[in-house]
């Protein structure tokens, strides 16, 4: 019988083409999908990433909110003028800690993979301001509102709870620290101690007043958080060594 | 193109008529595909050949050689007249130049090029096809060569059908070696468009090319080979896009070949001395058929494998003239026209029409604006760049200092000296950073290179909002200027 | 599917002359050709795929139960990625080579090998010196700005390779060291007098006001006696010492009362790492070309202008510089961590 | 509304495919305008309005508001159509059809709210919070029971090829939908969800998401539309059963794969990234076999084109799909993708591909359906399509060749470097040299929206039951086929 003819079995049964048409596009999904969740043969063993700071998850969120991604990728690819430019190519495990990915698939501003640390605090609340106030040919929206917004604190350790459940490692005390931590990463005022932050999050935490507006936590400090902390995480003079061995 | 439309595409019938029945073969491989049906196009002569003739001669003319015409630009930029450098980003078209940051000319040339194809198809109909594009006209090139070599289309034809001796062999050989010789000059031709022609063919000579240019030659060479050697009208009929654009440009007054069926039918073989009363003019010769490039027939009206190439139009008038009657039964015509011949009115083309003047209106818009961008292209640009990191220093005078990277864009061919001056600060002190004695009235910038300076302004001002300035960048030996609005900062941002 | 009318018949198409399938639908308007597909597009097609299963047999394509096939080639994007950066670090070998042989002098003058260090140097620094100093050399409280025009130690050129390479303060040998007496701390300075010392040292970069007419007289008389001996008698500093400026309106630590006292009661001593034995010396040079890029870097005096490469004595009397020529021998030993140690100079 | 006067077969549900069909057009004009908005923010940053109105928010919307909003209703009308004409029954499932058309809307509404005031998931083409992914859950399985039981039920004894694009489409959307959006609420009463995926996984999932968001809702769904509308308005058979046999099933298999070409260079495996790669080459012919069929379909009427300027519409967009197809496998090897991917380029190429593809297609397919639907004899002016196609294909031209040139040099810029081995260009540098084109751009998105706009009066006016008496008065010496034409019908 020839295959016109035992397609026609497929064109005269639709419960049939239904089932034909599952299988045909499944098979390519689970192929190429499944294989990922092998954690140790996709993700480097790197010392160093670490899941955000509550103050850095607000601040995640607000650029996952904003739409940042749509403008700005974060992954430094492994060709030379990317890395000359941005830094050393990003890892799997820095991203490990995205819920979800933010590596974005344009780039009408900057790679943000690594800009923390690169500029300081007050040029990112200028330039988040106003972008054009320091970079004329900019074409970026501003996000002024940023500073008048009082970032939402109180809830953050709900959000860590939430993580925890897909499998970011936060303990009971860093959730129940939530709010707290958040506040005290955001001040740089003596009398807070940034003990209990240090403590739970590694000395490199970054805990300062970033917007230079010390009477409120706002949106501006929890994103400034963030993006300073954006691939400062991996010690690279560590992790060459590692890659040799990576998958 | 009647109300007869029914009788259209007839490649099959006319040409394969066995290929109909589908049922039979269909549990065989070739029954699922379906072989291409090679072409034997006929020779002919007459007055669209040889335009094609002609146009084809220009084309490949100008495609082989242009790289070798010069072009005086001075001592410091390439003399090839038309040349792609992509190691030093510039792009020479005779008097034009151009850098980088612009080739939004590009964008223009494809937005012109794109507007000049609707509007020659609105009016002519695939003219491009017929006579310009590449495949067409390597095409044409692919098949003269088969018929210097094989003969003409029976001898062809035969040649093909018949059995492998050592005279078929020879020949095909001799074919196809050619074809790889013309697909090799045309990859090597595209080549030199991005380097210096004569220095690259002496280096091939010398054997001394690039894996890269290598890479290229070999596979425009095969792809000049197959496409016009193989692909041949498959390309036209099954993958061109910009065969249906052109399709769909189409209304009833642009011009197409068109079969007169009411002067033609009833067709018929005529013997010399034959009355044509109650016939048509049509003799039924097939001329039409077997001079056509991609294998159809025209009399079946408007096929979308018709390239308006106007062989057939060639065949058929050779043939009137032969029978004695007038020529123009196979003829370029509109749509419009033919119908109105039928109703015996008298239409007359159109050519000035709404679209004309859209297309024409647009063309010149298009084209306008390109002219002058091309005209008022400054020789002199300046770019400021705002130092980011930090925003701005403060000196131990108390004064406010900001840093910038500047960028001066001489596109000259002579080394200049230029002078920069900043607006909009009171007492602005500049000074620049660069090795050797350079000043801000002296920054020297090589002919045809972009001068990278580092430079500090200084101010006595009282912190606040960004302040506007504005750099001008003076042509110390012509006074040619440009200017770039840039901001001075003075504070860290607080609410 | 209910309804089964027979509607197998096929037919000739009578435009092309092919035969239909004999399906059709919606009232027999709809009906499909049984024609053949074209043969190029199978074998457009047949080539696609023997491709793809070359390129699976040469690059990583294909996971497996323990990872994935890793191609014949040994194809990896990293690998990849150091060839290309290969052909860029064998273009700038070429300036590097000239670069070393150049002194200072030949390198300030020359358009290439100027360009060549302030980039190399921009790059070193976001490694090695952003850390204190801030990724635009901006600096902070207790690491100077290196963008302004004050110096402590000196901002010429070869002051600069100086201080780069033994570091102030630093653990390496051939640093250059001062300490400010903790005056408030030791008991030097009475309270009184050390806010009478403030009020002089404010007027000099801030004009004396009426109000404070007597203090800072008191105060100029305190300074006389216990501070002029490093910041001169007018407070501009003493670069020999690495003691700052205090008549401009640069502070390290802070210029208002509070910062001052502090200053004043503890003093500072800053430190800054040594960076011979782990920046190798082009390095360092690069680095020192980029830091008096910045904006502040000064003329070398012009009486040493003789032409010897490399390091030139620093007018310094403590510091014996010209033993600097030879690299000290526990060089490779602390190459190890790159870390500068960060000292907080606040004490 | 106007659809109680109108008596069309009762034997069709067509009550329902107007509806999608009005919702179409409404959506296509605002997803065209917001797009125009965004490419001006683009040019002129002054036209950000924080926060709500800032380009981070908008571009989701225009994304979603045309993928979604006027292609799924376009999807929703045109499947809706075919399936009852192809199999001869009336669709299943009594109010059903019309709750889909409800909760679509509510689901597409809910979306929009979402974006202005930054409700997102952050992923790209599947940005909508849990909640509306619920919603839309809900609503796509009765689409799904709507069209698999109106299949079921149908009178003819073969399923036409147009319906096992549909039914690939729906099935392979939802599979998507569901894999694609796996994420756990911070609490009911808050629209913040974080998905369980993260990093690498993240990253692979929502590309299989979204690469076969362009393959199965842009492709394989408006494929379907395609294999109706161009023969019953060419009045040609499809021209070979065989190749659909074929390129169907190697299209649905081998597109799936295609995804990590999306992530050349990343952090993924490079395996997963050759996979797809390999994939999206073998997936060029496959996709060209619907041209193919396409092109081919009008052989033998391609002198209507002449006088029909909706069957234009439908050879356009099958000659922009046949372009997009191909340039898609050729963006998708690696090393030009090393250049292409980031920049402007991919912005030409999926446009290339929506405006002239989806679009076109679309809008064949509703200037076939509005006379038809409202049961006229003839659309309010023949002359007004044309207008629209010429306008929407010169704004095609300057949209694409923009991109093209201004993505292309951006990527060379990138990866520039000066003699002396360190990069010649600062990122700011090529955000500038994109001015001219972000201009360029804008006008050609104008120029498409104005078509749009042009094509909604005429359906209005169509509905309204106007006819252009200047138009039609003129008509007569252009005979019989015109007014069979002007019907809708194959002449």
């Amino acid at each position: 019988m020839s295959l016109l003819r035992k397609h026609e079995k497929l064109e005269r049964n639709s419960v049939l083409l239904l089932i034909f048409s599952i299988l045909a596009v499944l098979v390519g999904g689970i192929v190429e999908v499944i294989p990922l969740f092998r954690m140790e043969t996709v993700i480097e063993p790197v010392k160093g990433v670490r899941p955000y700071t509550p103050l850095e998850l607000a601040g995640y969120n607000i650029y996952v909110r904003e739409g940042c991604y749509v403008c700005h990728s974060q992954q430094i690819r492994p060709l030379r003028d990317e890395v000359a430019r941005y830094g050393h190519y990003s890892l799997a495990a820095e991203s490990m800690y995205d819920h979800p990915f933010q590596w974005g698939s344009k780039r009408t501003g900057p790679d943000l993979a690594r800009v923390g640390g690169k500029y300081s605090d007050a040029w990112h609340v200028a330039h988040l301001k106003n972008p054009r106030d320091v970079v004329p040919e900019s074409i970026m929206p501003p996000y002024s509102f940023l500073s008048k917004n009082a970032a939402k604190i109180d809830d953050l350790g709900q959000h860590l709870k939430t993580l925890r459940l897909t499998g970011v490692p936060y303990s009971d005390e860093e959730i129940e620290n939530a709010t707290a931590d958040a506040e005290a990463q955001a001040s740089s005022d003596e009398r807070i101690s940034h003990d209990g932050l240090i403590e739970r999050y590694g000395d490199k935490v970054v805990a300062r007043d970033f917007d230079g507006q010390p009477e409120l936590v706002s949106e501006m400090d929890a994103l400034i958080a963030y993006l300073q902390v954006l691939g400062t995480m991996v010690d690279f003079k560590d992790a060459e060594k590692v890659e040799e061995s990576a998958p | 193109m009647t109300e007869k439309q029914a009788g259209t595409t007839n490649r099959s019938k006319s040409n394969q008529p066995n290929n109909s029945a589908g049922a039979g073969n269909e549990e065989t491989f070739s029954g699922y595909f379906k072989k291409q049906e090679k072409v034997y196009p006929k020779r002919v002569w007459g007055r669209f050949r040889k335009l094609k003739w002609v146009a084809m001669i220009v084309t490949l003319g100008i495609y082989y050689l242009a790289p070798f015409l010069r072009w005086d630009r001075g001592p410091n930029a390439p003399d090839q007249a038309i040349l792609i450098d992509l190691p030093n980003r510039r792009a020479y078209w005779f008097f034009i130049e151009i850098w980088p940051q612009e080739v939004y000319f590009l964008t223009g040339i494809l937005v012109t090029a794109a507007v000049a194809l609707f509007f020659v198809t609105s009016l002519y109909g695939r003219v491009w096809c017929g006579y310009l594009c590449p495949q067409t006209v390597w095409t044409d090139l692919f098949v003269w060569v088969e018929r210097i070599v094989q003969g003409d289309r029976n001898a062809r034809k035969k040649l093909q059908e018949g059995p492998w001796t050592l005279d078929k062999v020879k020949k095909i050989a001799l074919t196809h070696f050619i074809w790889l010789i013309i697909g090799w000059c045309t990859a090597g031709s595209f080549v030199l468009y991005f380097n210096d022609a004569p220095t690259l063919v002496q280096s091939f000579f010398h054997l001394d090319v690039s894996p890269t240019v290598l890479a290229f030659i070999v596979g425009l060479t095969l792809s000049t080979y197959i496409m016009a050697g193989f692909a041949r009208e498959q390309v036209c009929t099954f993958m061109c896009p910009y065969a249906r654009f052109q399709s769909a440009m189409f209304d009833p007054d642009t011009l197409i070949i068109g079969y007169d069926e009411q002067r033609g039918e009833k067709r018929g073989k005529h013997k010399a001395g034959e009355s044509w009363e109650g016939r048509g003019h049509c003799i039924d010769c097939t001329a039409c058929v077997q001079v056509c490039p991609m294998g159809i027939d025209i009399r079946n009206g408007l096929q979308m494998e018709c390239i308006a190439c106007g062989l057939c139009v060639d065949a058929c008038d050779n043939i009137m003239d032969k029978v004695g009657l007038p020529r123009g039964l196979v003829r370029y015509d509109t749509e419009r026209h033919m119908k109105a011949l039928v109703k015996g009115g008298k239409e007359r083309f159109r050519i000035l029409r709404p679209r004309t003047f859209y297309y024409g209106g647009l063309l010149a818009l298009v084209g306008g604006i390109m002219l002058y961008g091309l005209l008022t292209r400054a020789p002199l640009e300046l770019h400021v760049l705002h130092d980011r990191n930090p925003l701005f220093v403060r000196l131990s005078s108390g004064e406010i200092r900001n840093g910038y990277e500047l960028k001066i864009l001489n596109k000259t061919h002579e080394d200049h000296n230029f002078t920069i001056t900043v607006s909009g600060l009171n007492d602005a002190k500049l000074e620049v950073r660069a090795p050797g004695d350079i000043t801000p009235e002296t920054l020297f910038v090589g002919a045809d290179k972009v001068g990278h300076y580092h430079i500090f302004v200084s101010a006595k001002v009282e912190e606040g909002n960004p302040l506007p300035v504005v750099f001008t960048i003076r042509n110390n030996e012509n006074g040619n200027t440009d200017t770039y609005d840039s901001v001075f900062i003075t504070r860290r941002t607080k609410l | 599917m209910t309804d089964d009318h027979n509607k197998t018949e096929k037919k000739i198409d009578a435009v092309s002359g092919v035969q239909t399938t004999g399906h059709s639908w919606d009232n027999g308007s709809l009906e499909e050709l049984n024609n053949p597909a074209p043969r190029w597009w199978v074998i457009v097609w047949l080539i696609t795929i023997v491709w793809a299963i070359g390129y699976w047999v040469v690059y990583p394509a294909w996971p497996t139960l323990s990872g994935n096939t890793k191609g014949t080639a040994g194809w990896t994007e990293y690998k990849k990625l150091a060839e290309d950066q290969a052909e860029i670090t064998a273009r700038q070998n070429v300036y590097l080579g000239r670069f070393e042989g150049a002194s200072f002098d030949q390198i300030m003058n020359d358009p290439e090998l100027y360009a060549f260090a302030v980039a190399g140097g921009r790059a070193a620094f976001k490694d090695n010196c952003a850390t204190c100093h801030g990724s635009g050399a901006e600096g902070g409280k207790g690491y100077p700005n290196l963008n302004d025009d004050d110096w402590l130690w000196g901002g010429d050129i070869e002051t600069i390779y100086q201080t780069l390479k033994y570091g102030i303060r630093s653990e390496h040998e051939d640093t250059r060291i001062s300490q400010m007496p903790s005056f408030g701390k030791d008991g030097l300075l009475q309270p009184e007098e050390i806010n009478q010392v403030i009020a002089f040292v404010q007027s000099l970069s801030q004009g004396h006001e009426g109000a404070h007419a007597e203090e800072i007289d008191a105060g100029a008389q305190v300074f006389a006696d216990n501070c002029a001996a490093c910041h001169g008698d007018n407070g501009k500093g003493m670069r020999e010492v690495g003691a700052p400026n205090l008549s401009d309106n640069i502070w390290l630590y802070g210029g208002d009362h509070d910062s001052i006292y502090e200053s004043v009661f503890n003093a500072h001593a800053g430190v800054m790492p040594a960076w011979v034995g782990r920046l190798d010396n082009n390095t360092i040079r690069e680095l020192a070309v980029y830091v008096h890029s910045l904006g502040g870097g000064e003329a070398t005096p012009a009486a040493e202008g003789d032409d010897q490469p490399m390091e030139e004595a620093a007018p310094v009397e403590e510091m014996p510089a010209q033993e600097t020529v030879k690299e000290p021998e526990n060089d490779g030993e602390t190459s190890g961590n790159n870390e500068p140690e960060q000292e907080q100079p606040a004490e | 509304m106007t659809a109680s006067s109108v008596t069309t077969s009762p034997r069709y549900n067509d009550d329902v495919v107007r509806l999608f069909t009005l919702a179409t057009t409404f959506w296509g004009v605002v997803g065209l305008a917001a797009g125009l908005f965004i490419a001006l923010q683009l040019a002129f940053p002054q036209l950000n309005i924080e926060p709500f109105l800032n380009f981070g928010r908008l571009r989701p919307l225009h994304t979603s508001a045309v993928i979604f909003a006027f292609g799924g209703n376009a999807l929703f009308a045109t499947s809706y159509y075919i399936v009852q004409r192809t199999c001869g029954v009336r669709l299943w499932g009594g109010w059903l059809p019309t709750f889909t058309f409800w909760g679509y809307q509510a689901f597409i509404v809910m979306a929009a709210i979402g974006y202005v005031t930054g409700v997102t998931q952050s992923k790209e083409y599947a940005e909508p919070e849990w909640y509306a992914d619920l919603w839309l859950t809900v609503v796509w399985v009765a689409y799904f029971l709507v069209y698999m039981m109106t299949l079921v039920t149908r009178r003819e004894s073969h399923i036409y090829v147009a319906n096992w694009f549909f039914l690939s489409f729906i099935v392979t959307v939802a599979i998507l939908h569901l894999g694609n959006n796996v994420e756990i609420p911070v609490s009911l009463l808050g629209a913040k969800s974080y998905s369980v995926p993260s990093g690498v996984q993240s990253a692979m999932i929502q590309w299989w998401y979204g690469h076969n968001a362009v393959g199965f809702f842009l492709t394989s769904g408006f494929l379907g539309m395609m294999y109706y509308f161009i023969p019953k308005r060419a009045g040609r058979p499809v021209y070979s059963y065989r190749l659909s046999i074929l390129h169907f099933w190697s299209l649905i298999f081998i597109y799936i794969w295609a995804g990590p070409h999306h992530l050349h260079y990343t952090a993924l495996p490079d395996w997963a990234q050759t996979l797809g790669m390999t994939f999206s080459i073998m997936l060029w012919m496959p996709s060209w076999g619907g041209m193919i069929n396409g092109v081919m379909t009008l052989s033998g009427a391609w002198n209507k084109l002449r006088e029909d300027p909706v069957l234009r519409f439908m050879i356009i967009s099958v000659a922009f799909y046949g372009m997009s197809t191909f340039e898609g496998p050729l963006m998708s090897i690696k090393s030009v993708n090393a250049l292409s991917h980031y920049t402007d380029w991919t912005i030409g190429h999926v446009h290339s591909g929506a405006l002239g593809w989806n679009g076109f297609i679309t809008f064949g397919a509703l200037y076939y359906l509005v006379p038809k639907l409202w049961n006229r004899e003839k659309l309010y002016s023949m002359k007004l399509v044309n207008l629209h196609l010429w306008i929407a294909t010169i704004g095609i031209v300057l949209y694409i060749s923009a991109m093209w040139v201004s993505g292309i040099m951006q990527g060379l810029m990138w990866r520039s470097y000066d003699e002396m081995g360190f990069l010649e260009y600062s990122f700011v540098e090529t955000v500038m040299a994109m001015h001219p084109f972000y201009v360029i751009r804008a006008l050609g998105g104008l120029l498409y929206l104005s078509g749009s706009l042009i094509m909604a009066y005429n359906f209005w006016r169509t509905i309204r039951g106007d006819v252009n008496e200047k138009e039609y008065g003129v008509s007569g010496n252009s005979g019989a086929a015109d007014k069979a034409i002007l019907k809708g019908e194959p002449a």
